[in-house]
Parts: structure tokens; C-alpha cells; sequence
């Protein structure tokens, strides 16, 4: 009962801070209600006793997309819109209400039993040395989603960089959030990254056998990064440095070759040899968690803004 | 379980390569040397190509699906991968025109092999790989929420070449654009997050087994559709594709006017002819046919009215996109053995095929044009067959397409819908389709009439063109043309392997 | 003795709560950026260092114990740095958001 | 086909229709696109939670959990935070580009 009541008053803030970042006028209000909402859905995820993919919200869903919005909120001028007529908005609202409630219908109305992989997913787990069953999907059943995924990161940083003034090719992105860069923030940069460095490692490594994984700790040694990077304790590599881009393509390249080799020595792409699962899949992960830590930084520090040669 | 149907095939490795050899590609472009990434780019295309034509061989020899389980899993664990007929078909339509076009765009934007490295080469090429790869998983993927990833990475690539010029009005249009194509994959999601928790498989040779007549499929199919709509540009979600395409530089254009909107198209196909029992799609079917003969029309009036070349170039895709969504009431209204063994089927691939290699060709010879005289105004193209007459031949053989004249891909398509219409006695599609013909009739005509007159002062070229460059645009219209040729009636190669067809 | 350390918990944690409480109205009702943040800070440093001391006890093992700490703290000097450059921020202006 | 029981699964998959209309209604209406982009991320948000439910409901063999669509859910939100940025800096772009030009007031 104490529980229902619990999950009653979260999913009441969920729906009620995402009404309000829906009506409020203010964009930055906006901004900062998603934020509130990415972490209430954290809390909604460990309710649901996915805890793996609520560490995911909080590092990714809240965290990364938090300050990549709040960069956003820096960089423009505010706007404020006028409303569209009440018909029109009356007419949407009906459609939306329309398809929640189809929605609501389909959770209301369960299959019985509920469909679920999860014991196909405990019967082959053993064959993959893995006793995370989330990472046995992302790396082994479902590998080419997670191989995919990790190009599509790829592509958005490049996409990101397509946006580069021509003249600014090959320079260097600027600090995400400039203004920061003074008073305690680099003490606490010096003081919080190594920390940050060491629980970001931690995460990939246990993801193997408990909640956590490359994503999850990537994106905390990306903030790691982007805490130096705004505190002015580093500087953003130029784009067109050649180690940079070696950085950022391993994670694939490293991905792709185990998958072929996978053909000769286990008879498909992207399956592992039995006794080999294990250790392959861990040197996947260790150069995954490189480049996307990589790109996530650079996708937050955004498209360089200087010509190269120009910094100081 | 069917077991024939879920083991991988000789030659399956094919579709592997399909998926990844472009990805392979695009890592190695961003680390060889600056001077090499056209070669780089040029290479894995002609590999693609080779792989597409294998694939297309082996389904042709085999007479069913390619089948590939990656890492050995079996669906629903795992993901397959296959290749039927149409896809085969596909595969190589986009390999071909990716081919072409990586030819035509050789030495553009402002590459240069000796200076430094600069930005819409590179962006350009990788972005050209990346559409190639995220088709070729859009053809061949058989898991719903793989073929998820696929779209977003086709999206991703296909947004910044439309603002790769960079100038603020390719901006504006590359963000709407994105707009409307995130909120398409999220709609498409929730459909997939639907059907996970109605069946427990994203699989569509499993779903297609299990597929009954329940309310939670009907959603999840009404969701996706409603999210690909948006992604296809189907009237009248079309609004943000004329100035996306038209912004785009001309080899940009060509890619997203012709391949990229079919990637979703395809799999609207899928859905509807696979998954959907049959007898339930009929009112569907119909509206979807009734949005598609919106477009036509809607379409095909805008494209008279422009006074740009590129833009009338683009709203002609808005028109041309109408017809391919005439298939759902068509085929499924067919008395065939099986909506796949129609005529609407086979005339729906076929507008498909023909427009996409008549709107290729289109693109890059409006791209000529401008390169030639300096400007796409239409207005001012007196005596544009003087002074690029190969272009101009290129633009009429594409027209002829375009409007359906015979001998032409787009001839033998409309013919088919046109029969298949009066054989089931459904004249208001035929209607569309002849009034359909005539606008575009009119528009084409607006740009061959003063292409074709002689000027009182007789123009001049502002710049030279290489040959080459013409003749890439021009071989693609002749294709277009070609594919006129194939035998009017049902193609079957078009129903080799499909899912429906397979597990009853 | 587990019901001295339950009854320990439940006051710390029920304390915490209300400076966390305390903090919030602060939040909500004091005049500008420096007033709250001040409100703020103190729900941070004491209502979570409660809430963590009371959890403490019924955390089990001594490994569960340290990162309980080690999260207090870090709050805590995220905390301090997030209010020193707020404050900063505030201080020029003269006004609250 | 029964009646769902009224359980914590059922409250957030509740939830989740309901973000999904909230999200789906900003992402028409909204005319900024900043507050579009917003309203992506809280339809994802329903989108993923009701993945979550289905999740939750699968829960057997010793998981607590299908963790097919828990695995799902995680390249989702990667994939859906590439996507925002790639918004944003496209956003960005665009407004650097109409305060170079002066701004000539179109959104």
C-alpha cells in the first residue's frame, strides 16, 4: 500500500512537471523542468526495477541532455510565441487525448501471459560469459543494434560538425557554457574528476555482471571531461587532429573487426567463440566506452567556432 | 516456427556486407589522407554495387529469400536479416544511383585533392555512405525496432546535406526537417513498443505467424504508419520536404529526392502487406490512397506554379510520391492469388524504380543548368538545348518518365495501376492517375518549351561542365526510360520471398 | 539494540526531512537569489547528511556504508561550487531570478 | 484478456499514455522549436516508460525484468540524446546566422 502510494506521487510529479514544461511561457523554465522530469523518471525506472536503464536516464536522458539544453539557453535569445487559435489547440488536444487513450486501452488491457524473452534471454546467457542479461542482449543477441547504435552516435557528432562555419573547419569547439569558467569551479573540477574518472571506469567494468554498462560510464567520463573543458582546465582537441578522429573511430572499428572475425572463428558476424566470449566482449566495451565517451563530449562542446591556428 | 524460414542461406553473408561495408567506409574516410576520401568514397560504392547485383543474383537463382541470423541467434532472440525479391530490386536501384551520383559529385564542393582539408567533402561523402548503409538495413532488416536504428541513422544522414550549403534558408529547412522526422520516429517507436508488448517479438516473419486480428496491432500499426507518413513527405505531411530538397546542393538533392523518402516508404509496404491481416486493411488502404491522390494533385499544381527549377523539381517528388500510396487500395483490392502477384504491386515498384532514377537525373541536370547559365529561373531558359544540349536531352527523357509517356519506366508503371484500376473497377483511381499525367505534362513542358526555343541573343555558358558529369545525370535517364521495357504485366521476381506469401 | 538503531534512523532521516521541507519553502518564499540559496545549501548539507546518517545503520555492509558517504559528499561539494557560482552570478545584478 | 491489475506496472504504463499525449500535443502546437525539441524528449520519455512496463510485466526467470526491452530502452535514449543535439546545434546555427543577418523575424 506504502509502495502504490509512493509510485502514485511520483508518477503524479512525472505528469505534472511535464504539463508544466508543456504550458510554462518561459523557454529556460522550460529547459529546467525537462531536467526535473529526466530525474523523476530515474526515480520512475528504479521503481520499476530497471536499474540499468535508470542509470541511463540520469547520466544521459537528465544529465547529458541537461546541459547540452542549458547550452542551448545560454546561447539563444529567449522567445516568447504566440498561442495558436483555441480550436486548433482544442482539435490536437482531442487527437492526443485520443491516442493516449488507445494507449492507456493497450496497458489496461494486457496479454496474459505477458510476452517475455527473459527466459530466452537466462537460457543462452551462460554461452556468453556475461551475467548482466541486459549487456548479454546489448552485445550478443542484439549486437548489431549495438554496433549500429554506436554509428549513429558517430554520425550525430558528425552531423553536429556539419554545422561548422566553413571557415572554423578543423579548429577547435569553444567551452560549452563559458561563463562558468572562474571562481571555485576548477578546485572542484580538480577535486571531482578523478573521482568521476574512477566511478565512470567502475561502471563499465561491473555492467558485465551488474547494472551499469559502457553507455552509463561513458557518459560520466564525458562529464568528467566537459566539467574540465568548462572550467577551463583543458581545451577541446581541434576536429581535424588525426589522433582525435583515431579516438573516436575505434570504438567501431574494434566492434566491427570482432564481429567479422566472428565468420571464420564462430561461424557468424558478430558471434564470439565460446571459450574467447568473455574477453572479446570486454575489449569491445573498453573501446567503445573510449569513443563514445569521446563523442558525447565533443557533441556537448558542439562545432568548432574558430578557424584552426587562430586559438591562443 | 517455420524452420525453413529462419536459417541463414548460402550467399546471406551478402546482406551483411550491405550493411556493412559503407559503415566501414565512412570510418575510413575520416582517417586517410584529405586527397583520398573521393577514392575511398568512389570504392565502397562500387563494392556496394557489386554486393547489391550478387544479392539480386541470388534470389533470382534461388527463387526465395537470402537469409542471414547475425551472431547465429534466432529470432525472436536475435536479429535476422533478409532479402527478398523487392528488396533485392531495391538494393540495387540504390546502389546504382549512389554509384552514379558519387560520380557525378566527384571534384564538387570545392574539393581540392592539394589545399586543406575542408568541410563539404567531407561532410558530403560521409553522409553519402551513411544514407547508402542505412537503406541497404532498411531493405534487408527484418527486426522492427533494428529497422528503428536504421531510420535514425538515415535520418541523421540525410539532415545535413540539406544544409550543407550552409546559408541561413538550408538551415531553416534542415531543421524543419528534422522536426518532422524525429516526431515520425518516435510515433514509429510507440508502434514498436505496442507490438513488443502484444506479441513479445519485434520479428516479422515471427509477428507475421502470430498476427491476429487484435486491437493492439491495429494501433501499432496506425502509430508507425502515421510516423513514416511524416518521414515520407506524403501529402499532407509534405510541407517540409520542397524547400529541404530544393535547398540541398544538386547531388544532394538527388540522393534525398529519390532514395531517401522510399526508405520509409518501403516499410509502410511491409507493414501493410505483412503484418496486417488481410480484410483489415480495406478502409486504410483507402484513406491511404485518398492522401496519396491528395498529393498527386496538391502536388503536381504547386510544381506548375514555380519559377525555380529545383523547386518545381521537388514538389514534382511531392506528386510522384502520391502515386506510389495508390498501391494499398489497388493490390489489396486485386482479385490475384496475392496482393504481391498484381498488377497495382508490380506498377507500384515499378513508379517507384522510375521515379527514382527520372528524379536523380533530374536533380543533377537542374544542378547542370545552374552551373551552365548561372540561375534556375525558368523563365529564363530561352535556348538552354544550345548550349547544354545534353542536359536538355537528359531533363526530356526524365520528363517523359515523370509524365508517363511511352516508352518509360513511369509509362509502364501508370499503365499497370491504370489497368489494375479499371479491372477493379475503381475508376476514381484511374482518374487520378490520367489527371495526374496531364499536370505533370504541364509542368515539364514549362521548362522544355523555352528550353527548347531559340533565343533572339543567343546565350551564352557561364562555366564549363565536365562531360562526365552530364553524361552520369544522362545514363540515369536513359535507365528510367529503360525500365520501360520490362514486360506490362506482374513482374515476378517483385514476389519472390515475401513474408505474407511465405507463412500463411 | 536494533530497535535503539531503528528508532535512531527513523529521528534522523524524519529530521532530515525536515530541513529538506524547511529548504523548499525557503526556496519558494524568500525574496531573492542569495536569501534562497542560503535556504538551499542548509537542506543540502544537513537535511541530506541526516537523512544519510540515519540510513547508515540499515545499510548492512560496510562497502554500502562508504558509498552513502561518499555520496554526501560529493552533494556536497557540488553543492558548494554550484552556490558559489550562483552567488557570483547574483551578486552583480542585485536581483533574484 | 483481462482487466490489468492496478500495481505499479500499470501505473506507469498509465503514465506513459498520458506523456505521449502531453509530448504529442507540444510537438504540434509549440512554434519554437526549442519547445518542440522539449516536447520529443517528454513523448520519448512515455515511449520508453511504457517499454519499461512491458518490461516489468515480462519479469521471469530470475530477472526482474524482460531485459529484451530494458536493452531496447538504452539505445533508445542514446539515440534519442543524439538527436537532441544535433537539433541544437542545428537550432544554434540558425539563430547565430539570423543575429549575423540582423534578424529578419522568421522563427
Amino acid at each position: 500500500m506504502l509502495d502504490l502510494a509512493l509510485d502514485l506521487l511520483i508518477t503524479a510529479l512525472v505528469i505534472g512537471v511535464a504539463l508544466w514544461t508543456i504550458r510554462t511561457r518561459d523557454d529556460f523554465a522550460a529547459i529546467v523542468g525537462f531536467v526535473a522530469y529526466g530525474l523523476l523518471l530515474t526515480l520512475a525506472w528504479a521503481r520499476l526495477a530497471a536499474y540499468d536503464v535508470a542509470l541511463t536516464e540520469a547520466a544521459i536522458g537528465g544529465g547529458v541532455t541537461g546541459v547540452i539544453l542549458l547550452r542551448a539557453s545560454v546561447r539563444l535569445k529567449p522567445v516568447t510565441t504566440a498561442r495558436t487559435p483555441i480550436g486548433v489547440r482544442v482539435l490536437v488536444g482531442l487527437l492526443c487525448a485520443v491516442i493516449s487513450a488507445g494507449l492507456a486501452a493497450v496497458v489496461l488491457l494486457p496479454v496474459s501471459p505477458p510476452p517475455s524473452l527473459a527466459a530466452d534471454v537466462r537460457s543462452h546467457l551462460a554461452s556468453t560469459g556475461l551475467g548482466n542479461p541486459i549487456a548479454g542482449v546489448l552485445m550478443a543477441y542484439r549486437a548489431l543494434d549495438t554496433f549500429l547504435e554506436t554509428v549513429v552516435v558517430l554520425l550525430a557528432l558528425f552531423g553536429a560538425w556539419s554545422l561548422t562555419p566553413d571557415r572554423a573547419w578543423g579548429g577547435r569547439p569553444g567551452a560549452p557554457i563559458p561563463t562558468a569558467s572562474f571562481g571555485p569551479l576548477p578546485l572542484f573540477g580538480r577535486l571531482l574528476i578523478p573521482i568521476g574518472v574512477v566511478i565512470g571506469i567502475y561502471i563499465v567494468w561491473v555492467g558485465a555482471d551488474a547494472p551499469g554498462g559502457k553507455f552509463q560510464g561513458a557518459t560520466i567520463l564525458a562529464a568528467m571531461w566537459i566539467l574540465a573543458m568548462m572550467a577551463g582546465l583543458t581545451e577541446a582537441p581541434p576536429i581535424g587532429r588525426w589522433r582525435l578522429r583515431l579516438l573516436l573511430a575505434a570504438g567501431p572499428i574494434v566492434f566491427v573487426a570482432v564481429g567479422v572475425a566472428g565468420i571464420p572463428l564462430a561461424g557468424s558476424f558478430l558471434a564470439y567463440p565460446e571459450a574467447l566470449a568473455k574477453p572479446l566482449i570486454l575489449l569491445i566495451e573498453v573501446a567503445l566506452t573510449l569513443s563514445i565517451a569521446a563523442t558525447l563530449g565533443l557533441l556537448v562542446a558542439g562545432p568548432p567556432e574558430t578557424a584552426p591556428g587562430t586559438e591562443l | 516456427m517455420t524452420p525453413g524460414l529462419m536459417a541463414t542461406t548460402p550467399g546471406g553473408l551478402l546482406l551483411v556486407l550491405a550493411v556493412v561495408v559503407p559503415v566501414i567506409g565512412i570510418l575510413a574516410l575520416w582517417l586517410v589522407r584529405w586527397r583520398a576520401i573521393e577514392w575511398v568514397a568512389i570504392a565502397t560504392l562500387a563494392i556496394n554495387l557489386v554486393v547489391s547485383l550478387a544479392t539480386l543474383q541470388a534470389v533470382r537463382a534461388s527463387d526465395a529469400s537470402l537469409v542471414y541470423l547475425v551472431g547465429g541467434w534466432m529470432p525472436p532472440l536475435g536479429l535476422a536479416l533478409r532479402a527478398d525479391g523487392i528488396a533485392a530490386v531495391m538494393m540495387v536501384m540504390t546502389g546504382a544511383i549512389v554509384a552514379v551520383t558519387a560520380l557525378y559529385a566527384r571534384g564538387q564542393f570545392g574539393f581540392d585533392p592539394h589545399g586543406p582539408e575542408r568541410r563539404r567533402p567531407m561532410v558530403f561523402w560521409t553522409m553519402l555512405l551513411a544514407i547508402t548503409g542505412a537503406l541497404n538495413l532498411i531493405f534487408v532488416g527484418e527486426d522492427l525496432f533494428n529497422l528503428y536504428v536504421a531510420l535514425e541513422l538515415l535520418t541523421f544522414a540525410a539532415v545535413p546535406l540539406v544544409s550543407l550549403d550552409g546559408s541561413r534558408d538550408t538551415l531553416a529547412a534542415a531543421l524543419r526537417y528534422l522536426v518532422f522526422a524525429l516526431a515520425g520516429s518516435v510515433l514509429y517507436l510507440l508502434g514498436v513498443a505496442v507490438v513488443y508488448g502484444a506479441y513479445g517479438t519485434l520479428d516479422l516473419v515471427v509477428l507475421a505467424e502470430m498476427r491476429g486480428a487484435d486491437g493492439a496491432l491495429l494501433l501499432a500499426i496506425a502509430l508507425m504508419t502515421a510516423g513514416l507518413i511524416a518521414k515520407t513527405a506524403l501529402f499532407p505531411l509534405h510541407l517540409w520536404l520542397p524547400p529541404a530538397h530544393a535547398g540541398a546542393p544538386a547531388a544532394a538533392s538527388a540522393i534525398l529526392s529519390a532514395l531517401v523518402v522510399k526508405g520509409s516508404f518501403f516499410l509502410i509496404l511491409g507493414l501493410w502487406f505483412d503484418l496486417l491481416p488481410p480484410g483489415l486493411g480495406a478502409i486504410g488502404a483507402n484513406g491511404l490512397g485518398m492522401l496519396g491522390a491528395g498529393a498527386v494533385i496538391v502536388g503536381s499544381v504547386l510544381a506548375l506554379r514555380q519559377e525555380r527549377l529545383k523547386l518545381l523539381v521537388a514538389y514534382s517528388t511531392v506528386a510522384q510520391i502520391g502515386y506510389l500510396f495508390l498501391v494499398f487500395p489497388l493490390a489489396t483490392g486485386s482479385e490475384a492469388a496475392s496482393p504481391f502477384a498484381s498488377l497495382a504491386w508490380t506498377g507500384g515498384v515499378l513508379q517507384l524504380l522510375a521515379h527514382a532514377f527520372a528524379k536523380a537525373a533530374m536533380f543533377m541536370a537542374a544542378g547542370l543548368v545552374y552551373e551552365a547559365i548561372g540561375h534556375d529561373r525558368i523563365a529564363g531558359f530561352k535556348g538552354l538545348g544550345r548550349i547544354a544540349p545534353i542536359t536538355v536531352l537528359t531533363m526530356t527523357l526524365a520528363s517523359v518518365s515523370l509524365m508517363g509517356l511511352p516508352p518509360s519506366g513511369g509509362f509502364s508503371a501508370k499503365w499497370l495501376m491504370l489497368s489494375a484500376a479499371l479491372g477493379e473497377g475503381a475508376w476514381w483511381w484511374a482518374v487520378v492517375i490520367l489527371a495526374g499525367g496531364l499536370l505533370a505534362a504541364g509542368y515539364v513542358f514549362r521548362i522544355l518549351v523555352p528550353a527548347f526555343s531559340t533565343p533572339e541573343a543567343p546565350a551564352e555558358r557561364k562555366y564549363p561542365v565536365a562531360p562526365v558529369r552530364e553524361c552520369a545525370a544522362l545514363v540515369l535517364a536513359v535507365i528510367a526510360i529503360l525500365i520501360g521495357f520490362l514486360p506490362l504485366a506482374p513482374w515476378p521476381l517483385l514476389a519472390i520471398g515475401r513474408i505474407a506469401q511465405v507463412s500463411p | 539494540m536494533t530497535t535503539i538503531v531503528t528508532l535512531f534512523s527513523a529521528v534522523a532521516i524524519c529530521a532530515g526531512i525536515i530541513f529538506f521541507l524547511a529548504g523548499t519553502v525557503g526556496l519558494l518564499r524568500f525574496p531573492d537569489s542569495l536569501t534562497r540559496l542560503h535556504a538551499l545549501t542548509k537542506a543540502d548539507n544537513l537535511g541530506l547528511g541526516l537523512i544519510i546518517l540515519g540510513l547508515l545503520p540499515l545499510s548492512g555492509s560496510f562497502s554500502t556504508a562508504l558509498k552513502l558517504v561518499l555520496i554526501w559528499a560529493l552533494v556536497q561539494l557540488a553543492g558548494a561550487t554550484a552556490a558559489q557560482l550562483i552567488a557570483r552570478l547574483a551578486r552583480p545584478s542585485g536581483r533574484g531570478k | 484478456m483481462s482487466l490489468a491489475p492496478i500495481d505499479a506496472a500499470t501505473l506507469y504504463g498509465l503514465t506513459g499514455a498520458v506523456l505521449v499525449g502531453i509530448g504529442l500535443y507540444g510537438i504540434v502546437l509549440h512554434e519554437g522549436f526549442i519547445r518542440r525539441l522539449l516536447a520529443f524528449n517528454l513523448l520519448g520519455g512515455g515511449v520508453f516508460l511504457l517499454f519499461g512496463v512491458i518490461a516489468r510485466r515480462g519479469a521471469g526467470a530470475g530477472f526482474s525484468g524482460d531485459p529484451v526491452p530494458q536493452a531496447l530502452v538504452i539505445t533508445g535514449v542514446v539515440v534519442a540524446f543524439c538527436a537532441t543535439a544535433l537539433a541544437i546545434t542545428l537550432i544554434e546555427r540558425l539563430a547565430a546566422e539570423d543575429d549575423a543577418n540582423d534578424g529578419d523575424g522568421s522563427s
